[in-house]
């Protein structure tokens, strides 16, 4: 059973490497995913995400699942939501497998469809103003909240 | 029969809210929702192909019957990560 | 300039990750090597590496340069010598990019090169005997130091 | 010249100690070293095809002059990681 999380509190890579750490295990491979001060070569001062929330934790345990079984792996996975302060991580991905190769692939897969796949979105204040993601686009929004 | 739906990201703005309810014929599909919203405003025009559909909580499509309270979820291209 | 170390103490995963964060990084990718209870069908009563020390650690300083250069990375290598207790981290890379294929293709490029070219030799103690690994053979040795 | 061999892993076993010192001609070459080693001791009879070489914790190779003083490393194939 994998772990996955939603939480507005900050990611500790740590804990989560603790929850994937067997004696069955040789591999460990972890993705974080920070966020940065630049975005299309624009300043980011702010920076928040939303989900839908049962959906997106509900299809992230879906994922990871995917993934134990799909690569002999264990899979833990948190999204951080609402405001990230710049430099802090907003995704943390960590696997645990027999062999590095697996652990290296899963870790790969679980971060990108992830990214295409779990109801999640961002939103990026710049100077000029904020915006929403979706997929490759941006969306400007008055929304400041 | 009422529904509630909910709008994520821009879609949210277009809506006015994250959250709205709105009253429908007894049977009605998702695919009849959205013609009703397109045409209460232009921007929810071209929704469906470009939104991914929810209903309470799991994904569904432009057929799904809808029922009394259910949740209808309209999600833009995901961002997470 | 990458952070190389050969060390006899435990590694701790995050110390090594705070060494590559920087602001211009979005993704960051770890893999950490366990001491396992088994290896080849045998249990493993202990485990110990030694290396030729100077031209070891020069060899991963080149290597995490390489990866440095080659991937636009910034790399963090740590790598445990003597007897680690099973379940311990024998080896630790921590890879920051600006994007995370990037990240995830100088972790692997890092470990699997480290393995196949840094003098570090492991020597695994089982029930039956103690052995030293010389790539992909095992010699039976009479030294249990 | 003295010349300092160090030998690791099962290589250590085979010249009985991780260190040892040698008396060679001036100029001898790594090769000319092997050569001598494997009179020495049949079991260390292709340890140049095996293991990968080190003057004074360098890469090296089999033609490399050595000088007084120097360290000569024998290098099993690796199994770190």
């Amino acid at each position: 059973m994998p772990f996955v999380r939603l939480t507005r509190e900050p990611l500790v890579l740590a804990d989560l490497v603790a929850r994937v750490r067997t004696k069955e295990c040789g591999g460990y491979v972890t993705f974080s995913g920070d966020v940065r001060d630049h975005a299309s070569g624009k300043r980011v001062l702010a920076l928040s995400y939303e989900a839908y929330e049962p959906l997106a934790e509900k299809e992230l345990r879906r994922l990871a699942s995917d993934a134990e079984l799909g690569f002999s792996a264990i899979c833990a996975v948190e999204h951080r939501l609402g405001p990230i302060p710049i430099g802090e991580t907003a995704v943390a991905i960590a696997v645990g497998c027999a062999h590095r190769s697996e652990a290296f692939e899963a870790c790969r897969w679980l971060i990108d469809t992830l990214k295409a796949t779990v109801p999640i979105w961002k939103r990026e204040t710049y100077e000029d103003g904020t915006v929403w993601i979706e997929g490759d686009q941006s969306i400007k929004t008055d929304d400041a909240a | 029969m009422k529904i509630r739906a909910l709008f994520f990201a821009h879609l949210r703005d277009v809506a006015g809210a994250g959250e709205r309810e709105f009253e429908l014929r007894e049977g009605a599909t998702i695919l009849e929702f959205a013609e009703y919203l397109a045409g209460a405003d232009i921007r929810f025009h071209g929704m469906l192909r470009y939104a991914r559909l929810a209903v309470n909580g799991e994904w569904s499509t432009t057929e799904t019957v809808l029922h009394e309270g259910d949740e209808v979820g309209f999600l833009p291209p995901s961002s997470g990560g």
